[in-house]
């Protein structure tokens, strides 16, 4: 849809983007005493404004947008939240504010006042990742879209260096440099598409792009960079030292939020700025990466023997799931993208794998905490230390495997249904085994916790809070799988105007 | 040929030899040494588009000089940061080269 | 919404509700105790709640509970044996390590096996079954021994396997259906003429076939029987291979003549029978050989099922069903009954035993037996064709298996045993009493033939003369020396891949840490973008 | 004529950068960079935009450059220079990097007809703005929201650079910059430049608004300033704890976003700004913004504390 007007409330989007950015900087201006406040004063204000955005969006049926400024684009820049950014936008709120209440065990400011360095950096950056984050769901400019990406690896790989142990730190480097070789290809893709429409506004770009070699490669350099941003295999070098060796609260938010962002880009860049109908070869190269991520980097968590290591690379192999819609969604009969059953399963697939990973990941920070380690083999006995958390990390692999009633269940049962309905066998086929493989890696775990305690082992109490909030992930992430199996109309949202 | 051309032609070898040092240079500072080439080459394809855009009694386009502008900004703290990183590493006696000894970085399988 | 209705979603809530609160710990550690009353509820909502249902969740969810006359004689039968190997296995297991892990384990596949007799939505049905399937591997794998493990890992990888199966077949059965979630009966309504009517039945069959243990996806039985604690093991082979029962009756189009797939269930079913009772005499397990008999007996079931498909024959899912009771109760007894044996001493020995000759016999369709009426119940589906004749000598097939696991069972004794606990007593004696009287009590209701028919002279001959063959092949085989034949016998097929499979795990890894150096991920960098934007601009 | 100087500024160009990443000496790369730095900004010169030119010579070359230069100077005593990969590795790399090359310039030699741009929109707005730089109109009203979330990666760089401070470091000054043992032309030039550069860099900043300047290139050369009179040992950097710096670091962040959201109420929305008052506001945002990227950049430059905290 043209985002000629602001539309009533549109405000509301400023804020989601300034409210976390106002919070960073107060943090950094008043020092650390009022950090852990300001963040979660932050919080919960945005998740309002979250709420708000969503139940707007819903009464009305229409995007909401906002130009910045009063500037129409494509001189100016407009923000926009349809019914995608929207749910975006909440599923980002409520994973942040549960991660909230479960870093005030490990990120509290001390009590006499000296300002120490991990409270301070996780919780300014934490904001400055939300920021980012709701930039990149709002944001209708590649350029924007641009910033929004760099603020995003810009808040992203200090948080993996928290700890500032060798290993993170190289790990945290290796971030940092291929984040960067994504990020200029991304913007050498904007400087080509700019070169050949003189815009980067993508609802002006959508009815303008023609099928030349300008075009085609200025999407491929763009598609590809966000490629090595989202650790699609065989670009996820970076990922699995990353995420493992951040601290749980963030490897979280890492791998539930952060590899989306460049998701949903290629997302738009796909169904909104490339000229359609979009290449067939070129939508199942995606969804052949995709298929080989699933399939290579299950195996390879299958064979980690740290826990963090087993998540990291499930995520890799769970951002494979996203990349099987583009072939399930140009070869459906659906009169539009967004009607179709592919599009439905592959945006429920990255929301509830958001659920599931971020429980998984606190669950895991957690189980480490109780039993001082994380090596898998050794597990016995943090069922009776910390049950609460086991049974979350457990239901959270319920949706990774993608067994009912879990929403990770109807995702994949949406994309198998749409994979057969366009006669993808091969897609049906990685799909399912993942789901097996995916099974095996979470029953190892969660076995291997059920067993006994080894002799003499101590464990640490955990607060009852904090197992809480990985509790209530976990649920949520369940909960979507009482979805219905249709189309949803609400993703539809501020798409009607779109062939 | 126009000097936009000319000077497009050389952001496009530049983003190639830049792009060449990226993948094969073992230590991370020669690695973003070669990150802000291909960026200078990339901010010249902006200059390009920008220059041709010449309209309305301007000599370029202002608007992607400008996100010029806020590109070379965005590059330098990338690069700072990237430093700051690989200068802590040295001090926490880690070797910057990447590879050695869990991951040698060379082609051979 | 109905008491009925209200009785069902008992039967699977109470024993969900008591899973959850093993989260608390005072509860935890004294579940085990109770786990007898978790499958009350079901019990009565089978003698009460006949012909009830229950809309948990309105479309277009439609999360549906009913309860058939099929589904409500199979979760009788199964809520008796969970309750009797319930309060078994409290006594069974007392003091034992990891008691409260069991009661978790034991109280989710309860669930999930339960559900899957009363759900009517196919999302519903695939959850009851993915429960019961998954959760019994904390029952296979209880014991802790290196042939526990194996045995849950080969368990584990059959059952995703399977699940994998049935979730695609599902999928396609459900596509030409208008909307999401449909129920049961209406997306098998349109089966017939459905466009992926074939692939989608062949993937059902597997999968379903694979969780009643058709040759060759039986090879887990034997393993993961034997190796759960005596009641779960009644609960795995008597109630959990009965979840692929309930799937095939729910799921094939019964009421279409399906010709050439029901003789290949006929066929599959038949040869499995005789494949399971060639392996099983080989067995010197008391428990293998009980495993081996399961597979065998559920080979009948597979054909009864597959002679109804052939001709439409109506009943036939109530006559599987009935076959399928019997074979449900007499095999829970006898794996209780196990035990019991093995705890009793000199004294009470031969009384035992003699109740467990019975039993065993029973299943090959000894006159008077439940097993004579079931055998005489499903007699009439198979025509007088070829496959008749095979179905009447699988009785015979049955009859050596029994006489072999008889004789090993004489053997089988703890030393010192004197009385066996009560605890363990009556719950056996109560199954061994249902799994006489059950089945004739319901057999008018369910099988709509005269039941003095079953007790004429001939009646009584069809049923003694295979198993007086049986008795003497048997008498013959113990002359010959039996070749031994490893537990889950081609599963050592499978044994020699795992090298190879363990190699290509290490390539994975190797691959991936090649992939992972910087030079060959920048490249690829590099090589994709070129790639796909020529695959963009080619074609579009 | 003019095409034969530009082609060869191109070959000057390439050299420099075939240098930049043949170099075996790090040392010689960086110098190759920042070379390839001034060389670029005569390129932007060429190419009419002197607002870029004036950012390339003070961002990027200038600080970039003694980023590098001072990592250089650390590594060097530590560390041997790495060697590029075999021939095989050069020769894949070196084809596949030559065939992105040739994409891109196919695409540069099949440009567009006519020209798409922006310009003519530009110019249309200019006045309801009532700046004449048409750039920093595009920094400060249309694309407005660019420059602000820029402003708040510079901070979150800075976050990241201080975040590998060592615990115990928290707080406490960043190295030295001090040179081992300042020459007497540094010395003379710290106490002489400063005046002049701080002037030079708040006339570039005033003079933004309507003519070629603006923001970056007053807060570099301010930054520039700063640095020099830390590297001649005439002053000390700040505890990085110091609210004072922190709140001259966050001041034209919170000013810009503060004057944005003043728009709700005073203009037409978000960084809207009231006509009448453009002018005066838009200077005064560049004023701090210019003041908060001087501290960014050289805090970038001095790298995170290494010192434990004062008592």
């Amino acid at each position: 849809m043209m985002a000629d007007a602001t539309t009533p409330g549109g405000g509301l989007l400023v804020l989601a983007l300034m409210l976390p950015a106002v919070g960073m900087l107060a943090i950094f201006a008043l020092g650390l005493r009022h950090a852990e406040r300001i963040a979660h004063a932050t919080l919960l204000a945005g998740l309002a404004v979250a709420l708000a955005v969503a139940v707007k969006v819903g009464q009305s049926g229409q995007a909401m947008t906002y130009l910045i400024g009063g500037w129409r684009p494509p001189l100016g820049i407009a923000l926009q939240a349809d019914g995608l950014s929207a749910v975006l936008m909440v599923m980002t709120a409520v994973i942040l504010c549960a991660v909230g209440v479960f870093a005030r065990g490990s990120f509290s400011s001390p009590r006499d006042g000296a300002e120490t360095r991990r409270p301070f950096v996780f919780w300014s950056l934490f904001l400055g990742l939300w920021s980012a984050l709701n930039c990149a769901w709002l944001a209708r400019d590649l350029f924007s879209l641009f910033v929004a990406l760099e603020l995003l690896t810009f808040s992203a790989v200090p948080l993996v260096c928290l700890d500032g142990s060798r290993e993170t730190l190289r790990a945290a480097l290796r971030y940092l440099l291929f984040a960067l070789a994504g990020s200029v290809l991304y913007l050498m893709g904007t400087g080509l598409i700019y070169g050949a429409y003189g815009t980067m506004d993508i609802a002006t770009l959508h009815h303008l792009t023609r099928a030349d070699w300008a075009t085609s490669l200025a999407l491929g350099l763009m598609i590809v960079g966000l490629m090595a941003k989202a650790a699609l295999f065989p670009l996820h070098l970076w990922l699995p030292p990353a995420h493992a060796g951040a601290p749980a609260a963030a490897s979280a938010v890492l791998s539930a939020l952060v590899v989306k962002a460049p998701f949903v880009l290629i997302l738009r860049l796909w169904f909104e700025v490339a000229p359609q109908p979009a290449s067939t070869p070129a939508g199942a190269m995606l969804a052949g990466l995709g298929a080989a991520s699933i399939l290579f980097c299950s195996v390879m968590a299958l064979r980690q023997a740290r826990l963090k290591l087993m998540i990291a690379y499930s995520t890799v192999a769970q951002v494979g799931y996203l990349f099987l819609v583009f072939p399930l969604v140009m070869g459906s009969a659906a009169v539009t993208p967004w009607e179709s059953v592919g599009w439905t399963g592959g945006v429920l697939q990255l929301v509830s794998h958001a659920f599931a990973k971020a429980a998984m990941f606190l669950a895991a920070g957690l189980i480490a905490e109780a039993l001082g380690h994380d090596r898998i083999a050794d597990l016995g006995g943090a069922a009776k230390a910390v049950p609460v958390t086991v049974a979350a990390f457990a239901l959270a692999g319920l949706s990774l495997m993608g067994l009912p009633p879990a929403g990770g269940f109807i995702a994949k049962l949406m994309l198998l249904t749409a994979a057969v309905e366009t006669a993808n066998w091969w897609i049906a086929a990685t799909i399912l085994a993942g789901g097996i493989l995916a099974a095996t890696y979470v029953f190892r775990v969660v076995g291997s916790a059920l067993a006994e305690a080894p002799e003499g082992a101590g464990t640490t109490a955990i607060a009852r809070s904090r197992e809480l909030a990985v509790l209530a992930l976990a649920l949520i992430a369940v909960a979507l799988g009482f979805l219905p199996l249709q189309p949803f109309d609400y993703l539809a949202i501020g798409r009607g105007g779109m062939p | 040929m126009t000097p936009a051309t000319l000077y497009g032609l050389c952001a496009a070898a530049l983003v190639a030899i830049g792009l060449f040092g990226l993948i094969l240079h073992p230590t991370p500072l020669r690695k973003v040494i070669s990150f802000n080439l291909i960026g200078s080459g990339t901010f010249l394809f902006f200059g390009i588009a920008a220059r041709r855009g010449a309209a309305a009694g301007f000599l370029g386009d202002p608007v992607p000089q400008a996100m010029v502008i806020t590109g070379i900004v965005v590059a330098f703290a990338a690069t700072a940061l990237a430093v700051a990183l690989l200068l802590r590493m040295l001090e926490a006696g880690a070797p910057t080269v990447d590879g050695p000894p869990e991951q040698p970085d060379d082609l051979s399988p | 919404m109905t008491a009925a209705g209200l009785l069902i979603a008992a039967s699977v809530a109470l024993p969900l509700l008591m899973a959850l609160a093993c989260l608390w710990p005072a509860f935890r550690d004294r579940a085990a105790d109770w786990l007898v009353i978790a499958p009350l509820p079901a019990l009565l909502a089978a003698l009460l709640a006949r012909g009830g249902s229950i809309v948990v969740a309105p479309p277009p969810l439609r999360l549906t509970l009913a309860l058939d006359d099929v589904g409500a004689m199979l979760l009788g039968g199964a809520a008796l044996l969970w309750a009797a190997a319930g309060a078994y296995a409290g006594s069974y297991l007392r003091g034992q390590p990891g008691l409260a892990r069991f009661a978790v384990w034991w109280l989710l596949t309860l669930t999930g096996s339960l559900g899957c007799f009363i759900v009517a939505d196919m999302t519903s049905f695939y959850l009851a079954f993915s429960v019961a399937s998954l959760a019994a591997y904390g029952l296979v794998s209880f014991e802790g021994s290196t042939r526990a493990q194996r045995a849950g890992r080969v368990y584990m990888a059959l059952a995703l396997l399977g699940e994998a199966f049935i979730l695609l077949g599902f999928v396609m059965l459900a596509i030409g259906a208008p909307q999401g979630n449909p129920l049961i009966r209406d997306a098998v309504a349109l089966f017939p003429a459905a466009p992926l009517r074939d692939p989608a039945l062949a993937l059902l069959i597997l999968g379903f076939g694979l969780k009643m243990g058709l040759v060759p996806l039986h090879v887990w039985m034997p393993l993961a029987h034997p190796v759960a604690p005596m009641p779960a093991s009644a609960a795995l082979s008597g109630i959990i291979v009965k979840a692929g029962v309930i799937g095939l009756i729910r799921f094939l189009p019964l009421e279409a003549a399906l010709p050439g797939w029901g003789a290949t269930l006929v066929g599959a079913g038949l040869f499995t029978a005789f494949y399971a009772v060639a392996v099983g005499v080989t067995q010197t397990q008391v428990k293998t050989v009980l495993a081996y008999s399961t597979v065998s007996q559920m080979g009948v079931v597979a054909a009864v099922l597959g002679a109804g498909l052939m001709t439409a024959a109506p009943g036939t899912a109530l006559l599987a069903g009935f076959y399928a009771l019997h074979h449900l109760l007499v095999k829970g007894a006898l794996f209780l009954g196990v035990g019991v044996v093995m705890a009793t001493g000199p004294r009470h020995r031969k009384l035992v035993l003699a109740v467990m000759a019975v039993l065993a016999l029973s299943l090959a369709g000894l006159p008077l037996t439940s097993g004579a009426l079931a055998k005489y119940a499903v007699k009439p589906l198979f025509g007088d064709g070829l496959a008749a004749t095979f179905a009447t000598l699988s009785a015979a097939g049955s009859t050596v298996l029994m006489l072999h696991f008889l004789r090993l069972l004489g053997g089988a004794a703890k030393p010192g045993a004197e009385t066996p606990p009560a605890g363990i007593v009556w719950p056996w004696a109560v199954v061994a009493l249902a799994a006489f009287a059950g089945p004739w009590a319901i057999f008018g209701g369910a099988t709509a033939l005269p039941l003095a028919a079953s007790l004429g002279a001939k009646a009584l001959w069809a049923a003694l003369w295979p198993i007086g063959l049986g008795a003497v092949l048997w008498a013959g085989l113990r002359v010959l020396r039996l070749p031994a034949v490893p537990e889950g016998d081609v599963i050592v097929l499978a044994d020699r891949l795992a090298p190879v499979v363990a190699r290509a795990g290490d390539a994975v890894e190797q691959a991936d840490g090649w992939l992972r150096r910087w030079p060959v991920a920048g490249m690829m960098l590099a090589g994709l973008a070129a790639g796909l934007s020529v695959l963009l601009w080619a074609g579009s | 004529m003019s095409l034969v100087v530009d082609l060869f500024m191109v070959l000057l160009i390439l050299t420099s950068a075939v240098w930049t990443v043949l170099a075996r000496d790090r040392r010689d790369a960086v110098i190759a960079f920042i070379v390839l730095g001034l060389q670029l900004s005569l390129v932007w010169m060429r190419l009419m935009a002197v607002d870029v030119a004036l950012t390339e010579a003070a961002v990027g070359g200038g600080a970039t450059g003694l980023v590098l230069l001072r990592a250089c100077a650390r590594l060097q005593p530590v560390e041997a220079e790495g060697r590029l990969p075999g021939l095989r590795a050069q020769i894949a790399a070196g084809l596949l990097c030559a065939g992105v090359g040739v994409a891109l310039a196919a695409v540069i030699l099949a440009p567009a007809a006519p020209a798409p741009s922006l310009a003519p929109a530009v110019a249309a707005h200019m006045d309801e703005v009532g700046l004449k730089n048409p750039v920093t109109v595009v920094l400060l009203a249309y694309r407005a929201l660019d420059t602000l979330l820029e402003k708040v990666v510079l901070v979150l760089g800075l976050i990241g650079v201080w975040a590998l401070a060592p615990d115990l470091f928290w707080g406490g000054r960043p190295a030295s910059l001090r040179a081992a043992s300042p020459s007497g032309t540094l010395t003379f030039l710290a106490r002489v430049l400063p005046p002049v550069g701080v002037l030079i860099g708040v006339y570039l900043v005033w003079n933004g608004a309507d003519h070629p300047g603006g923001t970056f290139q007053g807060g570099t050369v301010l930054a520039a300033m700063w640095l020099l009179v830390m590297m001649a040992g005439l002053g000390e950097l700040p505890e990085t704890r110091a609210l004072r710096l922190r709140r001259l670091v966050a001041v034209g962040p919170a000013l810009f976003i503060a004057v944005g959201l003043a728009g709700f109420w005073m203009a037409d929305g978000f960084l809207s700004y009231p006509p009448e008052y453009a002018k005066p506001i838009i200077v005064a945002v560049e004023v701090a913004l210019a003041l908060s990227i001087a501290v960014i950049l050289g805090l970038m430059v001095a790298g995170p504390a290494a010192k434990e905290p004062e008592r």
